[in-house]
């Protein structure tokens, strides 16, 4: 996307995904743009950031990027090197806080489909799955979507419920047996930010990215979404911002 | 769910694993700060009158007696004691009154050395309540079962037992093979007391040899008291981080304590001190015996580094570093 | 008890007890008696034996006697020094071959008392309860026991099941959910060893010890027990076992 | 036990756990023995056409490529294998036409590297069946379900998802909340491939830094292949046998096997060999690709020796090895 802007569209995406991090609150992220996000938040506001890999790799001091959510990377001068039953459990325990989710599709509801595309058994496009999606988006009190959004991810029901969001409403989750107060808190995509409102348990535009449009966003979503009352526009990065990214992605792994 | 068969124990330190959840968001910090604190600090601020606690380690095997002393010391009253494989420390604190119920896998015994008179005494005439009772890998499979987040965990054993009716499982129809199954319930100590080899300041804690329930028991105990022979370097700590079997958030308080687990043993580094539980079981035979020892021992000491120096001081300590080394001059 | 042999009663049961292990099995041992007996067995027939502890000792080279379960001499240049969840769930999942267990009370099918004499409310004698009694009991493939006999203690029906034997009869262990083909397998007593016959459960006396007469144990028995057709004779400790004997607790610290 | 969800999946890999019970009594030796063995005995020994196959590590990280290519190599058919963040491991086998099935928790992608062409393309055309779906910690439990000799382990995960309705789990109501929880089957693999950095002859087996599943799944699997960076002695494994993760008695064969999980990572070792793996996400972009990509690696090797020769010999793995300790160089 050009954006005749003087950041790439990612490095918008990173900065506001840190920004969500709290300070000595622990986040379950993966691997490419949510290690960035942590990684970055730790280098700004939130130093105490707790980040835990779900292969077992608990408070790393990470010196290059990782590549994998097992790479020895995740769990370098770590307070544990540990074991995905450990921080699973510790997980479904309510000890984190934040997780990231990546998604190839997303509903009104916040499910996230990652396993088909197409029909299940004669699939157009057959995805990785859930791997640790449904996990997280179960577990964490918190989870944090970072997708692109377009007409065919942005839509009204998801082909395939891969990791729970609201489900169909408010009150679904408990009802199914997921722990309490837990699922979707945001959506990132390249043209905005999205809460769930608390009453409706509906996805809801909070912010538009700089040069963004109401009309874009629309455009990009096969199902209608509201804005909330104070639509505000996303901060774009500070140059702080974008030099410890520069630090963090010296080659632009991730980062373009 | 049709339950076959439910015991009737209580269910101690269960609960709704939605309520722990909350409780854990709310009070487990994830924040990495100085932990350290005297043993006295961290019992008058972690252990409440009426708390259920659980003892770490096996036996008289690594065990937090400088814990132990402490809350007699500050006379807590009407806990609720895990008896799994609780031995010296339990046996001491019933003796000295804090005790009101006891859940029991093993109580009331010392292993080989005997059975604990203090102990069966106060259980014996009623003063010490036999709340539940539990086998080992039961209690070790509630804190599992705590430990993941679950309301529980299903196990082979007990099932056919009175120890089951005694319990607080149950027993339901598995639904793949149809046999009956028992269902352990988690089991969530409010306060655990841990006697490690080493951690750091921030509670990252390491440990020689066999972990016994204690990987388990602090992840499923509301609070961690974390009593230490040494406390050393973060450096140290992230050097080898596959040796942290604690991490920092889920303690509560560091408390470096060097011979803490005396006079139980601590793996690689100091063995029992028999002539000291000999004279406790020789002595708690009768009720003045067994104040007058904790006089001596816990009251009427200052604090635990006068009570190395009453149990024998550096000689002693060095001696019992010898046996645990194999020297020759073995043969207490 | 004044045997009038050159061995105290306490070498008899300790060479019986290791006679019984098969070399190239496991065993779940305790302190005192089976531990002895589990070192004698690797030092005669049973090189091969793999000793296991319930708070995590894995096969270790025992130097000296240890006085607990979790005494660092059970993982002494151990092949592992594990966790109580680790060999619980080894020994649930069928890798234990023989358990020892002790008893204050035992009954015709083998179950045993260790949590209380006298009312279990108002207890006359209130003994340790299960700890990983229970847990062998259930999950071993073959338990023996050792203890005294008397009376009181050989009784028609356990006053309280700490440990399950055969409970009611054949077929009773399996229809209350526990591992099949488990359960005790011998009772090794001052008097003589004992088993259980295949189609009744019940306890049938199969060897009297060098001296001891059948009515000793009749009078020594609060039950009717049967003897086997072939009633054997235990065999005395050789002087090898003797020696070994003397090696393993040179001060005599549970052999008298 | 009322089931309140069921789904549809296939139950891969369950056994009652009495019939498993017997199996290990009667299969699995508790003798120290040697087990060293080439992979080629090892594969033609423990893996079966037909058998379900698990892999140890995650993702690229740990895993015993020797094997996989020697699955390959003598053109085992019929396995159904399980998707627990199988990558490079799972493309292969499947793109050689070995893998009829497959439980999916994480399958037919290279996380960050992007999808797989060739187990895509297999999976699409039906040439590779999808057998049932699972997430991460689903076949982290079932492991440890089947670890623990359990016919299930409860879980929280999955509920309200389509995850669950293709898996082999069931929702039943908590006996103690009544609330609607997962029922996890176990799940106990044929063969468990499991790359170490060392071990003793016997199989007592050291790992370097996070476990992932390998303790439950060595655990788990009915016959465990060991390969292995180094073969060390009896006396170092006892020396510090708080190390020891995988017992000997579970291991039924031990490969020595230097650089074993090349082109992955082995942690403290060597970095992944991203050059390769972009070659053959390349390459397998078509069947022809693929085949001719197997045939130069695999079936036109004589051993694992030549491949490492092919793959760039010692200058490509000292390269590797530095990037791993994070030498200035780095810069794949």
């Amino acid at each position: 996307m050009e954006t005749g802007l003087d950041y790439s569209p990612t490095v918008l995406l990173a900065c506001i995904a840190a920004r969500l991090l709290e300070d000595k609150k622990s986040v379950f992220v993966g691997t490419g743009l949510p290690m960035i996000a942590a990684m970055l938040a730790q280098r700004t506001h939130a130093p105490g950031l707790l980040i835990i890999f779900e292969a077992g790799g608990i408070g790393p001091r990470i010196p290059v990027l990782p590549i994998s959510v097992g790479d020895s990377r995740t769990f370098y001068q770590a307070n544990a090197a540990s074991s995905m039953h450990d921080v699973m459990s510790l997980s479904q325990a309510g000890y984190l806080d934040y997780g990231f989710l990546g998604a190839a599709q997303i509903d009104r509801y916040g499910n996230i489909n990652t396993t088909v595309i197409g029909p299940y058994h004669a699939p157009v496009v057959r995805l990785p799955g859930s791997g640790g999606a449904n996990d997280l988006g179960s577990f964490c009190h918190r989870t944090i979507v970072i997708m692109r959004q377009d007409q065919r991810k942005f839509v009204e029901r998801v082909e395939y419920v891969t990791t729970p969001g609201y489900l169909s409403g408010p009150g679904a989750r408990e009802r199914a047996g997921l722990p309490a107060g837990s699922g979707p808190y945001r959506v990132i995509t390249q043209l905005g930010v999205y809460g769930f409102d608390e009453a409706t348990r509906q996805i809801e535009l909070l912010s538009l990215h700089p040069g963004v449009t109401l009309q874009q966003v629309q455009e990009a979503s096969a199902m209608d979404i509201r804005s909330a009352g104070d639509l505000a526009t996303s901060a774009p990065p500070t140059a702080e911002e974008m030099a410890i990214l520069k630090e963090i992605d010296p080659t632009g792994l991730i980062l373009e | 769910m049709e339950i076959l068969e439910e015991g009737v124990g209580e269910l101690i330190g269960w609960h709704d694993p939605d309520e722990n959840r909350g409780w854990v968001q709310r009070n487990k910090s994830r924040e990495l700060r100085d932990k350290r604190m005297t043993i006295g600090e961290a019992v008058s601020t972690f252990v409440h009158d009426g708390d259920f606690i659980a003892s770490g380690g096996f036996g008289h095997v690594r065990v937090s007696m400088v814990g132990v002393y402490e809350i007699i010391r500050q006379g807590r009253q009407g806990l609720t004691m895990a008896g799994k494989t609780a031995v010296h420390d339990a046996d001491l604190l019933i003796a000295a009154g804090c005790v009101e119920r006891i859940e029991v896998a093993y109580a009331f015994g010392h292993e080989l050395r005997g059975l604990s008179p203090a102990s069966r005494r106060m259980v014996e005439s009623g003063q010490c309540k036999v709340a539940a009772e539990i086998s080992n890998a039961g209690y070790q499979w509630r804190f599992l079962a705590a430990m993941m987040g679950l309301p529980f965990i299903p196990s082979r054993n007990l099932l056919g037992s009175d120890t089951l009716k005694h319990s607080s499982a149950r027993v339901v129809a598995d639904p793949w093979t149809g046999k009956p199954i028992c269902l352990l319930p988690a089991c969530y100590p409010d306060v655990a007391l841990i006697h490690v080899p080493r951690c750091d300041k921030y509670g990252d804690a390491q440990m020689d040899g066999i972990l016994i329930e204690d990987f388990e028991l602090a992840r499923a105990a509301r609070r961690v008291i974390l009593t230490t022979e040494e406390i050393i370097s973060e450096e140290r700590i992230r050097s080898e981080p596959w040796r942290t079997v604690i991490p920092y958030f889920l303690v509560d308080a560091v408390v470096e304590a060097p011979y803490g687990s005396h006079p139980c043993q601590m793996p690689y580094r100091y063995y029992f001190d028999e002539e000291h539980i000999r004279s406790w079981l020789q002595r708690s035979k009768t009720v003045e015996g067994a104040e007058a020892f904790l006089l001596e021992y816990v009251h009427g000491v200052e604090d635990f580094a006068a009570y190395l120096e009453k149990v024998g001081g550096s000689k002693k300590l060095h001696e019992l570093k010898l046996v645990e080394e194999l020297h020759p001059a073995e043969g207490v």
